[in-house]
């Protein structure tokens, strides 16, 4: 190889971005032929990937790491173990048919670049998810998964279906992102490192333990639809079809169970590991099979089996023992294989035949052979016969239980149930559209193209060469997969031999034979469950709706209730603020102590002496108050302008007598402009006089001026018990003339030491002078 | 003196609060006013107050002669009382014309920008 | 107010508020006043100006659009700011000349140019919301 | 003239003319708003002239920037008098960064406004923009409180001509809400001023820091909660955000971006600076208040997107929820979450300005204000749809967004405080996560997905200019460039931080008289 190891496994998570920005070109200038030239991205990145097989084997794994934020300390860095390696196998090989099928599938669709590139960028996102060692860049990964999820599932965007199954999937897989964010972070913080193949035990003998599960968990049972998160999932069905099979059946969703197989290690093991696992997966997927009976549209059985099949796999990484992990390895290529194959037929069904319902179709074997054939492999798998590797796949998951635990034969018993209506779905969708009469639809079905066949023939064929060359599938699949979960070396007893002493064939036995007769009965079973959902009432899917538009009413009416647009409440809020903010401190840390009398009455006696103001400064004092009563009292407005006047020019006089001259001359200034301006206007504007607020809002904007008011007096008063640090206006004083050459010092300070602050205050003239004229010259246009 | 002064500005910041709270856009800008003036008056006092005494050098003198008022507060407020005005002045005329257009002086009927009987957001996807 | 006698002698009360508003503001610098106050004391001279003789004639008077006053007032204070520049100074460091013109010495200095800056802004731009809001509602255009 | 022994009041050293980076921004602003506002009437050429003024700025904020990452906090002090007599600038890593992102977006939007419609609405605009300009880059660049009122006022008086320019009527009612609580809101901080010099005896950040702890606690409390009270009205933090709701929407899209990018981050960037660097003590006896804002701001926030169907508003609801998430960053003030405060304040300027300049395209492409009228946008105008996309999912802090970056310093935060605190920030960051992602896919599901709804008047589809969509396309390639490669974003945190945790090398930086030997 050309290329280092990082950087060529780097460019296995980078190409196929890249790819799907060049999607939308590729498909403009090959027009035909778009999903021939996009699949080729895939199919050199599964054929490298197959080169690290050998390395991965013989080393246990192979690691990357390209420097991404070194000063977060943060690697793009990647761990291709058994574990990964299967997964990355399986989603770029899968991935090179799907985008060859959604070539044909989508065939002259306006958006086919758009969508292409869309499922190129989830096969990016969701190599490296598999691939990432990094948390933070698996968080990055899963949440793109998340996004390009949404963006596929709303393709059809016209339709409100759609738009519901795309936000409802990203909603409840962000809500599962945040806790694998959190989980992350615990982590990092207990351990101090971001690199899943650095951890050891540290986290489950941490008092945090039971928090990071339940991060963890959330993530990988929103993103793995289990049950209580279950039902984004058939509602993402409004899918086109590659989506389905790809993204939600084979990829995507498997993303919480790999990530509850990669943090086995150093997070699963415990009591409540094994519990919590197996039961939500045991309920998964007893719920998820009965829900696949319950339909008659093919695309939504397959979405119910996909739930059963991920419950499946939680149960087995719950139970943890050798077999059960083994089990899960090859139950999960297993499933990829035949449900990416089935979806791919279901498809070309409805793609031909132009409807999905099982009831109406019948006798498509003669039209569509090979179509037919795809099925049939797919389906013989997934009712685990023989020959495919989902046979290899049922007998591991029996084989850890033959304990003969009670808990252990609940757990067998669960799983022989869920496999029986696995088994029973999959020859309904095997026999029942392809077998039996001819029935019409509505249209003439014929042999879908090459590019759609492709894939569940292929699928299928692996299925079975897998399944015949034991060994290999041993040596190459199980061991390494197995292994990388459980950490330690595991070794491979698959064999092709009956052996009929063993209790595994009668529960293989067992297993068809009920799934024979759930097939036999389907029709019964389909009304009994329907009426059984029809007397619940509700379904999750329903409180989702329930919940959604209850948060957008309790928006709404929170929205409303803070921002009803009346200016009055907004202030009122401003100044309980204001109250609160000046008080508040000051009451709890003791503040107001300086100003109540002390036992020796030390300084308190001046205060409580008569104020030494002189009598024109009293005088002063009088007229400021009374100004400010005329204004309050003011029987109509001029009066209240005018009383303004009087407070204002008290203002001014105070400035005078306590040495501010310039002060004084401003401010006199000022509040001749402001009532003269004040009058221009009001004379043009005939308003209502009185100030007329009803007693509860009287009473209520009166607490808060009195406390706001007093508030600032007396933190005033505090402030005034202190001396004031006069080093500035000492220095001031001292320089004002001989380096400043100035006299009047504030005019000094207003033009030199402090002048950047008048440069600041002029341009405020300025610019209200622009705002004004702004306002003023609209009246003008206006008018005219 | 201090004190007194700092009682009359607690005055001062309750008039202005409780003519803010008026709804009559004229009477907020005349509480407006009162609330900056009491702010001018607190940074007044918060430099302490010195009677008569204008921070002015005699010519001739390098130095003052006795104790001054100090000077620092006086340019602070010199600033706000400029910058106050200036917004005082565009409140006013922004009330002026908003009054001509929306034919309200009462801040509750204007409701231009968050209408009263806003819909509901659609409950749809 | 509009009477023979007012519109008579309304610009000799101009002239005098100008001439006076200079003074005070050039004696800012060591006695009450600046450009400030200066500039008020300009702006209400145009403004009784704009009651005399209308706000448009008083505009044509003035011969410069009052907010152009208002800016080139800001560039002239930020300006002498600049000065300080050439002599390796920080920002709006002072800098004195001393003209001397036989007997007396005329200080020149930028705080000087930098209040002069300040009585424009504030005597254009009160003049132009005065004129404004006594009746044209803005600038000729 | 007799010797006279006086203080030490000037700076005797040399100011090298490279120091100027740190004032020139602003007085450049402020010139090329004065010149600008002369050159109103004279056609393109004001446009030109305020273009090539925030280049400068440009230049000058990069070249502070790459100085202050070089060798620390940089400092002038106005008028050659040492500080704290004369007024100091003073920028380290924050203020250096966001007086960057604040010019550049400026740039953005003014080109962007160029290709809007309404010559006659222009009259001043470019004036008001560099003023705008001009106090938001005093305001960070500042190392003074009064004079960081003073920029404040500069700021707002612009952002008041600018909310009403064209004058319509919905224009002077969101300016009479906008109005009247910022200016109550900078009146209280001028309260706050006036206690603190009362206190203290000095306005000089680096003086307050060394003198702050004598003080009486409990009154320097007091200041420190006027002082968050203002500094949140600026900021739009619940529950004093009413008037951002109110008034963000009125004015054209442009000026909306404007005020967006620029004007709540400075409120915020003021807690940081007041708050963090200058008061800790103060702080840390707030931080219950501080914890419960931030929580009610981002929890509050993301529902009013939820709730709003005028796009610009609902828009508005999510700037007020990156306000809580740089609360949360100034409640638990560690390493990470100062980094990830100012971390959020940048990703804030770029991308709130960003979603609004969005919005315009998309009222300017259906006509619509109102989502519920909206719709048929994916299937128009894919460039659109991808600008739109990117910044929502960047918004809702989805990796490898430019917003994810800051959740992560947060939530880091918030796990390594532990506690009631901690923990509380934590989930109230989340449940803003996924609330934001609610109301952005809602938003995309309205008004791009669905088709455009047949009974609404909604216009054809009208063509955009290509300033417009060329100004709003380069905003958006920066969050994703930046949020694709944020080390070195994460670099100059790394050399900044320190500074804000211990402000020595700031103090020394502005060279306090008394202080220096």
């Amino acid at each position: 190889m050309g290329l280092g190891m990082d950087a060529s496994i780097a460019l296995v998570a980078i190409a196929p971005f890249v790819a799907a920005l060049l999607a939308p070109l590729a498909q403009r200038l090959t027009k035909p032929f778009a999903g021939w030239v996009l699949a080729a991205v895939p199919l050199a990145i599964f054929a490298f990937l197959l080169t690290l097989v050998e390395p991965v084997i013989a080393n246990g794994a192979v690691s990357a790491s390209i420097g991404w934020v070194p000063a977060y300390d943060l690697n793009l860095s990647f761990f291709v173990d058994g574990l990964s390696l299967t997964f990355a196998l399986t989603i770029s090989g899968i991935g090179a048919l799907i985008v060859l099928y959604s070539g044909a599938y989508l065939k002259g669709h306006p958006h086919l670049g758009r969508f292409l590139g869309f499922l190129l960028a989830f096969m990016g996102a969701m190599l490296g998810l598999v691939l990432a060692d990094n948390m933070l860049a698996l968080f990055m990964f899963w949440e793109l998964t998340s996004v390009t999820s949404f963006l596929l599932i709303g393709f059809d965007h016209t339709r409100q279906a759609s738009r519901r199954g795309a936000i409802q999937a990203l909603v409840i897989t962000n809500i599962g992102g945040m806790g694998l964010l959190v989980g992350a972070l615990l982590v990092h913080h207990l351990t101090g490192t971001w690199e899943l193949s650095a951890l050891g035990d540290e986290v489950r003998g941490s008092g945090l333990y039971g928090l990071v599960l339940f991060a963890f968990l959330c993530a990988a049972f929103t993103k793995s639809a289990q049950v209580p998160f279950h039902f984004w999932l058939p509602n993402a069905m409004e899918a086109p079809t590659p989506v389905s099979a790809f993204l939600h059946s084979a990829t995507m969703v498997q993303g919480g169970v790999y990530l509850l197989a990669r943090t086995t290690p150093w997070l699963g093991g415990t009591e409540a590991w094994t519990l919590i696992l197996v039961c939500f997966g045991g309920a998964t997927l007893l719920w998820g099979a009965l829900g696949a009976l319950r339909q008659t549209d093919l695309k939504q059985m397959l979405a119910q089996t996909t739930i059963a099949s991920l419950g499946l796999s939680v149960l087995l990484i719950g139970l943890g023992t050798e077999a059960a992990i083994a089990a899960m390895a090859l139950y999960f290529v297993a499933h990829a294989l035949y449900k990416a194959g089935l979806f791919m037929v279901v498809g070309a069904i409805d793609h031909e035949a132009g409807t999905r319902d099982i009831t109406v179709l019948g006798g498509l074997a003669d039209k569509m052979p090979v179509t037919f054939i795809g099925a049939a492999l797919a389906s013989l798998a997934m009712i685990g016969l023989p020959l495919t590797l989902g046979y290899f796949a049922k007998e591991e998951m029996y084989l850890g239980l033959l304990a003969w635990t009670w808990s252990d034969i609940v757990v067998l018993v669960v799983l022989v149930a869920g496999n029986a209506m696995l088994a029973g779905v999959a020859m309904l969708v095997m026999v029942k559209p392809f077998l039996g009469p001819v029935l019409p639809t509505p249209k003439s079905p014929h042999e879908a193209p090459l590019a759609m066949l492709a894939g569940p023939i292929l699928l299928g064929v692996c299925s079975i060469v897998f399944s015949v060359l034991t060994e290999d599938l041993g040596k190459y699949l199980l061991v390494p997969a197995a292994s990388a979960i459980l950490d330690h070396p595991v070794t491979s007893h698959l064999t092709l031999a009956i052996n009929p002493a063993s209790p595994l064939l009668w529960l293989s036995i067992a297993t068809w034979g009920l799934g024979l007769l759930v097939y036999r009965q389907a029709a019964t079973l389909r009304t009994l469950l329907r009426r059984a959902e029809a007397a619940l009432g509700w379904t999750a899917d329903n409180l989702f709706d329930v919940v959604m538009f209850g948060l957008i009413r309790f928006s709404a009416g929170v929205t409303r209730l803070l921002h009803h647009g009346r200016l009055e409440i907004y202030l009122v809020t401003v100044f309980g603020a204001l109250a609160l903010a000046l008080t508040l401190p000051m009451l709890l840390l003791g503040g107001y102590d300086v100003l109540l009398p002390t036992a020796e009455l030390g300084n308190w006696s001046d205060v409580l002496s008569w104020p030494d103001l002189r009598i024109y400064e009293w005088g002063v004092v009088l007229l400021a108050l009374v100004g400010l009563g005329s204004v309050l009292l003011a029987p109509n407005r001029l009066v209240a302008i005018m009383a303004l006047g009087i407070q204002g020019t008290a203002v001014a006089l105070i400035f005078l007598l306590f040495g501010a001259p310039d002060l004084a001359f401003t401010q006199f200034m000022v509040e001749i402009l402001s009532v003269v301006i004040l009058a221009l206007v009001m004379t043009r504007l005939r308003l209502d006089e009185r100030d007329h607020r009803p007693l509860e809002d009287l009473a209520r904007d009166g607490t808060l001026a009195l406390v706001c008011g007093v508030g600032v007096s007396l933190l005033l008063m505090v402030v005034l018990t202190g001396t004031l640090d006069k080093r500035l206006s000492d220095l001031f004083t001292a320089t004002s003339v001989p380096i400043a050459h100035g006299a009047n010092i504030v005019n000094v300070i207003l033009v030199d030491y402090r002048g950047f602050d008048t440069l600041g205050e002029i341009a405020v003239v300025m610019g209200a002078g622009m705002a004004i004229m702004a306002l003023l010259r609209r009246r003008k246009k206006a008018t005219s | 003196m201090d004190y007194v002064l700092a009682a009359l500005i607690g005055c001062f910041i309750a008039l202005g609060v409780y003519l803010l709270l008026s709804r009559s856009v004229i009477r907020m800008l005349l509480g407006m006013t009162i609330f900056g003036n009491g702010v001018n008056l607190l940074i007044f006092t918060a430099g302490r107050l010195t009677r008569e005494v204008a921070p002015i050098i005699p010519s001739g003198l390098d130095q003052p002669e006795g104790v001054i008022a100090n000077p620092l507060p006086q340019a602070l407020i010199l600033t706000a009382i400029v910058i106050g005005f200036a917004m005082f002045s565009f409140l006013l005329v922004l009330a002026f014309r908003a009054y001509q257009s929306l034919d309200a002086d009462d801040t509750d009927t204007m409701r231009v920008a968050e209408p009263v009987d806003e819909p509901n957001p659609p409950l749809s996807y | 107010m509009n009477t023979i006698i007012f519109r008579t002698i309304a610009p000799l009360i101009v002239a005098i508020m100008l001439v006076f508003s200079v003074y005070v503001c050039l004696r800012g610098h060591n006695e009450p006043g600046g450009g400030f106050i200066g500039g008020l004391i300009a702006a209400s001279a145009i403004a009784i100006l704009g009651t005399a003789i209308g706000p448009a004639a008083a505009r044509r008077a003035l011969h410069i659009d009052p907010m152009n006053i208002a800016g080139f007032g800001v560039f002239m204070a930020a300006f002498s700011g600049l000065l300080s520049l050439f002599t390796g100074s920080p920002f709006m460091t002072s800098i004195w000349l001393y003209l001397n013109l036989g007997d007396t010495t005329v200080p020149l200095s930028t705080p000087m140019v930098f209040d002069i800056g300040v009585f424009l802004v504030v005597f254009g731009t009160i003049a132009a919301i005065a004129l404004g809001l006594e009746g044209d509602g803005g600038e000729r255009s | 003239m007799d010797e006279l022994v006086l203080p030490p009041a000037m700076i005797e050293t040399m100011t090298a003319a490279a120091d100027w980076v740190i004032v020139l921004p602003v007085v450049l602003a402020l010139m090329g708003a004065a010149m600008a506002l002369m050159l109103r009437k004279a056609g393109s050429l004001s446009f030109m002239l305020a273009a090539l003024v925030i280049c400068a700025v440009i230049a000058c904020d990069i070249a502070l920037l790459l100085r202050v990452l070089e060798t620390g906090p940089v400092s002038m002090t106005m008028g050659k008098w040492l500080p704290p007599f004369g007024i100091s600038l003073a920028a380290d890593l924050f203020s250096a960064a966001f007086a960057l992102a604040a010019a550049v977006v400026t740039l953005v939007v003014l080109i962007y406004a160029e290709g809007e419609s309404g010559r006659d609405e222009r009259d001043g605009f470019h004036a008001m923009v560099l003023l705008l300009l001009a106090g938001v880059t005093g305001s960070f660049l500042t190392g003074d409180l009064f004079n960081l009122y003073v920029w404040f006022e500069v700021m707002l008086i612009a952002s008041f001509g600018l909310m009403v320019l064209g004058g319509k009527p919905i224009q002077l009612d969101g300016a009479v809400k906008y109005g009247f609580l910022n200016f109550l809101a900078t009146t209280l901080f001028l309260l706050a001023l006036g206690l603190l010099y009362g206190l203290l005896g000095t306005l000089n950040m680096a003086d307050v820091m060394r003198v702050a702890p004598a003080a009486n606690p409990a009154a320097m409390a007091g200041v420190a909660a006027l002082l968050l009270l203002a500094f949140s009205m600026k900021a739009a933090a619940f529950p004093v955000n009413a008037w951002l709701p109110a008034s963000y929407h009125t004015p054209p899209a442009a000026v909306s971006a404007l005020f967006a990018g620029l004007l709540t981050k400075v409120g915020a960037y003021a807690l940081l600076r007041s708050l963090v660097v200058v008061l800790p003590a103060s702080r840390d006896l707030l931080e219950p208040l501080l914890v419960a804002i931030a929580v009610g701001t981002l929890l509050i926030a993301p529902l009013g997107a939820i709730a709003e169907t005028n796009l610009r508003r609902a828009i508005g609801f999510l700037v007020i929820g990156g306000v809580g998430a740089i609360l949360a960053g100034i409640a638990v003030p560690s390493q990470e979450g100062i980094g990830g405060a100012g971390l959020y304040v940048f990703h804030a300027i770029l991308t709130m300005t960003a979603l609004y300049l969005v919005a315009g395209l998309i009222e300017r492409g259906t006509g619509e204000t109102d989502t519920r009228r909206m719709g048929g946008l994916y299937a128009a105008s894919a460039p659109l749809s991808i600008l739109f996309l990117v910044l929502i999912l960047a918004t809702a802090g989805v990796p490898p967004f430019l917003g994810f970056w800051p959740k992560l310093l947060l939530l880091q935060t918030g796990i390594g405080e532990g506690g009631w605190s901690g923990g509380l920030i934590v989930v109230a960051l989340l449940v803003n996560a996924v609330l934001t992602l609610i109301a952005g896919s809602r938003l995309w599901g309205h008004v791009f997905w669905r088709s455009a709804p047949a009974d609404g008047n909604a216009a054809p589809l009208l063509p955009q200019t290509w300033q417009r969509l060329g100004a709003t396309a380069v905003l958006v390639s920066m969050v994703l460039a930046a949020g694709l490669w944020p080390n070195g974003l994460f670099e100059g945190l790394n050399a900044g931080i320190p500074d804000m945790m211990d402000p020595a090398r700031y103090v020394d930086a502005v060279g306090l008289a008394g202080a220096s030997p």
